[in-house]
């Protein structure tokens, strides 16, 4: 299978990916890019959103949610690229690109990625606010 | 690293909690279980994440039967939160 | 609610449509974009596809799938954009981007996207093989 | 166009049956379901497509008893295939 798993410093380039993934066997390209919300009742102080990683096992989880997926649906093109550092109000924190020869799989299977990417990878995000910090799903930080 | 000792990294909120983001372990355990204690006597801030904290041995998950030797690299993992 | 709805002729720019649907009121933004497919058996004679569409009904039945996913999600940014004329293997013939605060609404409201185009706006498609043409749907042609 | 005739357009396969993209229709008819011989006698091809068609009256999807007036603009539409 083709495409590209990756932890990257800098700001991901979707279009890049999508177009690397257009194929002549593959009708459908289903891509997901999750984005750095900032709550409106937050808005007044949430400043931006800081990833880390524990690396290269990270790396490898993001290969490992590629085997799956192949494993699972007829992807002939999965890319996952999940960017760390700071990550600022409505920029991508990661971008899944899977093409399919059917929009079912392609839809299916871009999904599945979120939410294993959600359960199993080891990458870390917190809230920088005015005031201090806070680890999201720790409630640890420096916010008082 | 002191030959024959276990690393162990600390990430996200452990770190915070550990106020270090590695350390080492140089005593004579063979499961993380064993291990575990001496971390927390190092780190007494990290006992009250203890539940919600997982584990890798050299860059995989690993439960607290598992085996952890002289040489190892053990993380501590909080929730992740990545996506 | 914002996004841009159209019929173009010329490449579609799948990267443009994401950044423009990205927002600090959005975690998630669901695209897919649609390619044209030739089948491995016919590999050797389909050459590409060529698309045609009733305007202004066509443009109008975008703009109403955009109204439809307002009323059913709580999407913030949804583009439609279906391209006509010649279109080569492996290129995007349509892209649809939705931006919504929680990725569930995203994934939903693309997918429901692109099976409404399928229903109800007037584009046809043929396949242009090296001895005539096919409609899609139709199996009217040239083609003996 | 002329004054009082409904304005007929093909597209699709129904074009390549029709042998044109457009036509006019100027009897006095007031329904889709009326107006269909007439096109069907200029355009006998289309006959065997007729189950497959849909309609369009000025831009909306209309059905078979649905009013045509002189001036309207009648779309013929196979089978969708968008996407």
């Amino acid at each position: 299978m083709a495409g590209s798993f990756a932890i990257v410093e800098e700001p991901i380039d979707v279009g890049g990916l999508v177009s690397a993934a257009q194929r002549p066997d593959c009708g459908a390209v289903s891509t997901f890019v999750g984005t750095t919300r900032i709550d409106e009742s937050d808005e007044a102080s949430v400043e931006y959103l800081e990833y880390e990683a524990y690396r290269p096992m990270a790396d490898r989880k993001l290969e490992e949610i590629g085997a799956e997926i192949e494993e699972r649906w007829d992807a002939r093109h999965v890319s996952i690229v999940h960017r760390i550092g700071r990550v600022d109000p409505g920029e991508a924190s990661v971008a899944i690109v899977v093409a399919s020869p059917r929009r079912g799989p392609a839809f299916e299977a871009s999904r599945y990625a979120i939410e294993r990417i959600k359960e199993v990878v080891p990458i870390w995000k917190r809230e920088v606010w005015s005031d201090g910090y806070v680890w999201v799903g720790s409630q640890v930080g420096t916010r008082s | 690293m002191t030959q024959g000792s276990i690393r162990v990294l600390f990430f996200g909120a452990a770190a915070d909690r550990a106020g270090v983001r590695e350390a080492e372990v140089s005593a004579d355990v063979a499961t993380l279980d064993e291990l575990w204690p001496l971390v927390e006597q190092q780190h007494p801030d990290l006992s009250p994440m203890r539940g919600t904290l997982a584990f890798a041995v050299n860059g995989e998950y690993a439960r607290g039967g598992d085996r952890v030797s002289p040489g190892d690299e053990v993380a501590v993992l909080p929730p992740v939160s990545g996506g």
